[in-house]
């Protein structure tokens, strides 16, 4: 496969290290392939905000629409022996880890054959084959979460690292900074990936924190901001980080990017932020849309082409949910499922002790 | 006059701001969001930035930003956004807030209320669906309230702002929409609830249920059930899990000689437990019949809308665990 | 032989480090100072600095990568220099290591221990000296263990580190520097006790008394006491607050017809209260006379030696409870 | 009185603010002031580790000698309608604030003339009617308090400040980051005052913190380090900092100091550190020594007339021990008094509640 090089849409501003280059290698197939996985990922929230309307899923739903090239610019640096934790805007990093369409709308329609078997939800996504690791519905309360992942990872020697992601609402939190510090204490492969979608819920990011230079949070640390619009800045950033962290220990990488959909369901998302914001971002720094330009630019496909693989995301999506509304819903067996891994044959009640009950293994 | 207990909540706060300018609103979306569940809309406006507050996500920096406001002599409302994310400062409202007037020997009380939506929800899932009514009602320093009606939400959350302690008020984000009859007298800007007392709901003959939040409408549904067979439930309201109102308890099972425990949380160590021993200890010789208690599974909250109700209490929970205290048969189910 | 609480839980943590890589210890002073406590003595320089790691007064920070280290697969054991510090940490504790391995359908098991003394020690007041027993044992997914010999110090901890799921290991300050005597078997590298089940530490005929940690010599120390007044106690050592041992309590219960609970926590929602609901739930007609329950009193822990001294059951407590219990009369004294 | 101008030990280190002069102004009646001060001060925790040994105060015992500059030089800033909160090591901090030797050592000894009434003990004095507010032994926590109480002083338009004061393994608590930042949205006048001592219990700072530099902790808000041994450098700072923070939010000053004593009485304080490391900075930095020397040099008072002062402070210190012995042990209502500010006559349980119980008025 050809080899382009390609500039990064803005430089990487950095702190207390050396950016990486703006000029990035990719080939056509790789560009394709973000095409095809950004194209999925923007017609799975679709579908899951009709779902979300039709109530086949139930309370919240965070959905990713507009930050899609951060899941997969990610994936493009790094393997699956890398780890990943993030926030309960999980959907389609779990889909970037190699998770499918059907786990995914079963595990938010509540069905057995979800990735979590209908017991997690929207916010619990896993999949630790392929080191995916959540989903937590706690804010911030991955960071210290997957800067275990990194002790792990360097206890064992494995010479991977960890992504951990967290939004700019999250970066205020004080386990960030408890979790960085002894991650740079202890020189750990764990590489802070702060997902600056410029809002909390309704609050803007300068009216939640006095400093929103997040890739300088700690201070101490290294980082990057990097434009996480662009699938290839991100990718850049990613191999960087990765290198970083695996010889110096942790690394920040403030991706500035932006959410389309309200913060979940509940929240229309324009009390906050003007409609014109908004679809000034759609127009001009649309992850997907500067992909198509260069794959169109660079005469790698043809709009028809790229017009077809997005008729295709949209099947397979159709057919996912199809699929996924014939799982069953779990087994009522399931409520006492997995609480423990070891129950040593003790009882665990129902809300009617005398009526339900079970026998742990 | 009809009001749904969001609106009972928002007039309770507005009235308490309105009375006295050291009241003021902290919390996550608070002011300019107007509140997640839109307790707090329009205090904003008619309070201004400096009485309400909208806060970064940090619980344990603004949680324990309102409690040393309180020993300052102000009169803070800390809203938490759920009850889930006050353990991330729970140290706070039991070291620095509970504890602080006994350490001080009354030098540093701490007039302040920390309140939102608590328990399960719908679809939320096991990190966002835990019930703290126990954990917060074995603290000695705090008290706990937990409102049903809308009568209840004005009362005691009016009450809880002019308390000179810290209450940790529990409410439930699925009665926010409720709407429920309200007296002339509870719509008066002077009225409040007594703390640590109870309310009989439903006075009744052959056995008494007691709940809270969400699940006295259960037990009250399940009560008109058991009249239909000839069952007379005198339904309990605790109001107040921390004082716990003993005496209206046992009284009570001292007349009905049977009793029924409701709650949504977890059984271990939970509020009915309590309850039962409370019951034990005070009016052994009173109980006819075991006492049933009816909590929520014990397991993290699923998902899935099957298993989610199974998860937590249904009214015929209630109306088979009571009919099992008055000695009605009722057929065995197979473990699960 | 004899063995204090402190060598056997230094016992216990070098065996099992030296027969998995995968355990390591970390926490506040674990390393170089030997532990504030010195439970960790000479690990640091058997195991080296990867192994025994000194953390900064960060507890939500290295609780989460503790936890974290645990889902990629190893066996971290985090050591709280008090269990008050724990509630900086608390929702890493429930939601982060109790919830994960439900909600993930089995995918993301947590085998950790969290340990560090719980509860009262001497002189140290209201902030240092919360028991949290009953407020991790409300919570599935978690198993909470409470030693009080040396053996059962050894063979707990040794079987919580090898437990695949979440453990909370409740020591107690002032255990650890009394002696008890072991077996043979005991010392042996590859004991270990079995997680849920009771000890009856002394059999009796009269009268059951629950107690764990620190309470169960008490409770032995009373039994004493009453059998030299013909009372037959039989003491069970709980061990295991979750999974609690209902049967071996039920059948003590069913035998003696009597039960008397003792903890050192605040009664309200305590182990006390989910014992006596159990027997209640299991054993109601088996009762002889009303539970009697011992347990802190329910005020923040005071300094002055004499007002702790009645912040938390003594002896003379439990002896005048069980002579209540067997219907011996006692005197009534004024309320204070 | 007659004015001097004296130089600080070293200049001010400054983070985003000028620093003050290190010329400090003050009189041979300050002088004379701060040296008695800090030698009563000197003199009670030594009183207090005998105390101790003779088993009469019982518990955590933590003794501040070695910092008294710290607390005696910010009182010489601030009036007492400005607000302290500190951590445990609280003794000399509330004598600082007006409090009494005898309701010290009573308190200690826990008995009913304690400033707690003998139910708080060492590490929870307090005396709110001079602005000081404990005594708190979480580390950390009184740092979101010290900003709380800020905020009431903003809130009311007192135009008076709040110093809180925490360890320099306090410095590492994500809370410290979390209030930090909203003091600095909200420009709350909280002026954050990190004891250095350079010693976490038995880990060196540099062990616990990747970043040492805590005045600069947070990076946004500007900070000072002040030589903590150096009373007038100590007070000039403290000057500095309430000017500042009542016209722009909070600042940090990191006070440059030393405890002689093991962290707490079961600490010998020795195997963390080399004795010589201990007798350097009692030779060379000792912060009464430092006064004495200023105070010979200036002709002030002789050295007859300094030994007078500290045999008085002996004098006073034993009195007040004898005194605080004649207090009364707490009497058992006590355990039930205080729970509750207004208890609504429920009844509370002591540990056999059918024998001991009370009505909460
Ligand atoms: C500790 C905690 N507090 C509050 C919440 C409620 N909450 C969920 S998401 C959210 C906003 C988070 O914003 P940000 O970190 O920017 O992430 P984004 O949603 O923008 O991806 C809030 C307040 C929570 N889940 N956890
Ligand atoms: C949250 C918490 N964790 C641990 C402790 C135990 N502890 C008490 S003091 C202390 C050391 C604090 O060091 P530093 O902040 O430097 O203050 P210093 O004692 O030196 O004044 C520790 C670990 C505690 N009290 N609170
Ligand atoms: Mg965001
Ligand atoms: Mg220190």
């Amino acid at each position: 496969d050809e080899v382009l090089t390609i500039e990064t849409s803005v430089p990487f501003t950095s702190h207390k290290c050396e950016p990486p280059s703006r000029s990035v290698q990719t080939t056509p197939k790789e560009l394709m392939g973000f095409f095809q996985d950004m194209a999925l990922m923007r017609r799975m929230e679709i579908a899951a905000d009709s779902l979300y309307k039709a109530k086949l899923i139930r309370g919240f739903c965070h959905l990713y629409d507009g930050q899609e090239a951060v899941a997969v610019g990610m994936e493009a640096a790094i393997t699956r022996k890398d780890c990943i934790i993030t926030a309960y805007r999980d959907h389609c990093i779990y889909l970037g880890r190699g998770g499918t369409l059907v786990e995914s709308f079963a595990e938010l329609m509540g069905r057995t054959g979800g990735c979590s078997k209908g017991k997690g939800g929207s916010m619990h996504f896993y999949k630790k084959e392929n080191g995916f690791y959540g989903g937590h519905g706690i804010v911030g309360a991955q960071i210290p979460l997957g800067c275990g992942l990194a002790f792990g990872q360097k206890y064992t020697k494995d010479e991977t690292v960890t992504f951990t992601l967290y939004g700019d609402g999250a970066a205020n939190q004080g386990q960030l900074f408890e979790a960085l510090n002894i991650a740079a204490l202890w020189d750990l492969p764990a590489i802070l990936v702060c997902e600056n979608n410029h809002y909390g819920m309704g609050t803007a990011e300068w009216r939640a924190a006095k400093s929103p230079a997040y890739y300088k949070r700690g201070d101490y640390v290294p980082g990057l901001k990097v434009d996480g619009m662009d699938v290839l800045a991100v990718k850049q950033a990613c191999l960087f980080a990765k290198e970083h962290a695996l010889k110096n220990g942790p690394i920040i990488l403030e991706m500035d990017t932006y959410r389309y959909h309200g913060h979940s369901m509940s929240d229309p998302g324009s009390t906050y932020r003007t409609r014109d914001e908004i679809s000034g971002v759609r127009q001009e720094r649309d992850p997907l849309e500067r992909v198509r330009k260069l794959i169109l630019g660079n005469d790698i496909a043809t709009v028809a082409e790229l017009k077809d693989i997005e008729k295709q995301a949209k099947k397979e999506v159709d057919e996912a949910i199809a699929k996924a509304k014939e799982s069953p819903m779990p087994d009522p067996s399931g409520l006492f499922s997995d609480v423990y891994v070891k129950g040593y044959g003790t009882e665990a009640f129902g809300a009617d002790r005398k009526e339900v009950k079970s026998v742990l293994p | 006059k009809e009001m749904t207990v969001r609106e009972a909540l928002n007039s309770a706060l507005d009235e308490e701001m309105s009375a006295d300018p050291k009241v003021f609103l902290m919390g996550e979306e608070v002011g300019e969001y107007q509140g997640a569940y839109k307790i707090s809309k329009g205090l904003l406006e008619k309070y201004g930035p400096e009485r309400v507050l909208d806060t970064p996500i940090t619980e344990a920096g603004f949680t324990g930003i309102g409690i040393g406001a309180a020993y300052y002599g102000l009169r803070p409302v800390v809203e938490f956004m759920t009850f889930n994310f006050s353990m991330q400062a729970i140290d706070h409202i039991i070291n620095s807030a509970a504890k602080s007037n006994y350490m001080s020997a009354g030098q540093l009380s701490v007039p302040m209320v920390f309140r939102g939506p608590n328990g399960a929800a719908a679809g939320v899932g096991a990190q966002h669906s835990q019930c703290y009514a126990s954990w917060y009602a074995s603290c000695p320093g705090l008290k706990v309230l937990s409102p049903y009606s809308s009568e209840d939400a004005r009362g005691l959350l009016k009450a809880a702002i002019r308390d000179p302690d810290p209450v940790v008020f529990l409410e439930n984000e699925l009665l926010y929409g409720e709407s429920f009859p309200v007296s002339a007298e509870a719509l008066d800007s002077s009225f409040t609830l007594p703390i640590g007392k109870a309310k009989i709901e439903r006075e009744g003959k052959h056995v008494t249920i007691t709940a809270f939040s969400k699940m006295v409408g259960y037990a009250l549904k399940a009560a008109d059930i058991l009249s239909k067979e000839g069952i007379s439930a005198e339904v309990i309201n605790l109001r107040s899990i921390r004082p716990l109102d003993r005496n209206t308890i046992n009284a009570s099972v001292r007349k009905t000689n049977r009793l029924v425990t409701v709650e949504e949380g977890f059984p271990q160590h939970g509020v009915g437990a309590e309850i039962c021993t409370s019951v034990i200890e005070e009016s052994f010789e009173y109980l006819d019949a075991p006492v049933e208690r009816i909590a929520g599974a014990d397991v993290p909250m699923p998902y899935a809308a099957n298993l989610e109700r199974m998860a937590v209490p249904q009214i015929e929970d209630i109306v088979r665990a009571a009919k099992r205290a008055c000695y009605r048969s009722v057929p065995m189910a197979a473990a699960a």
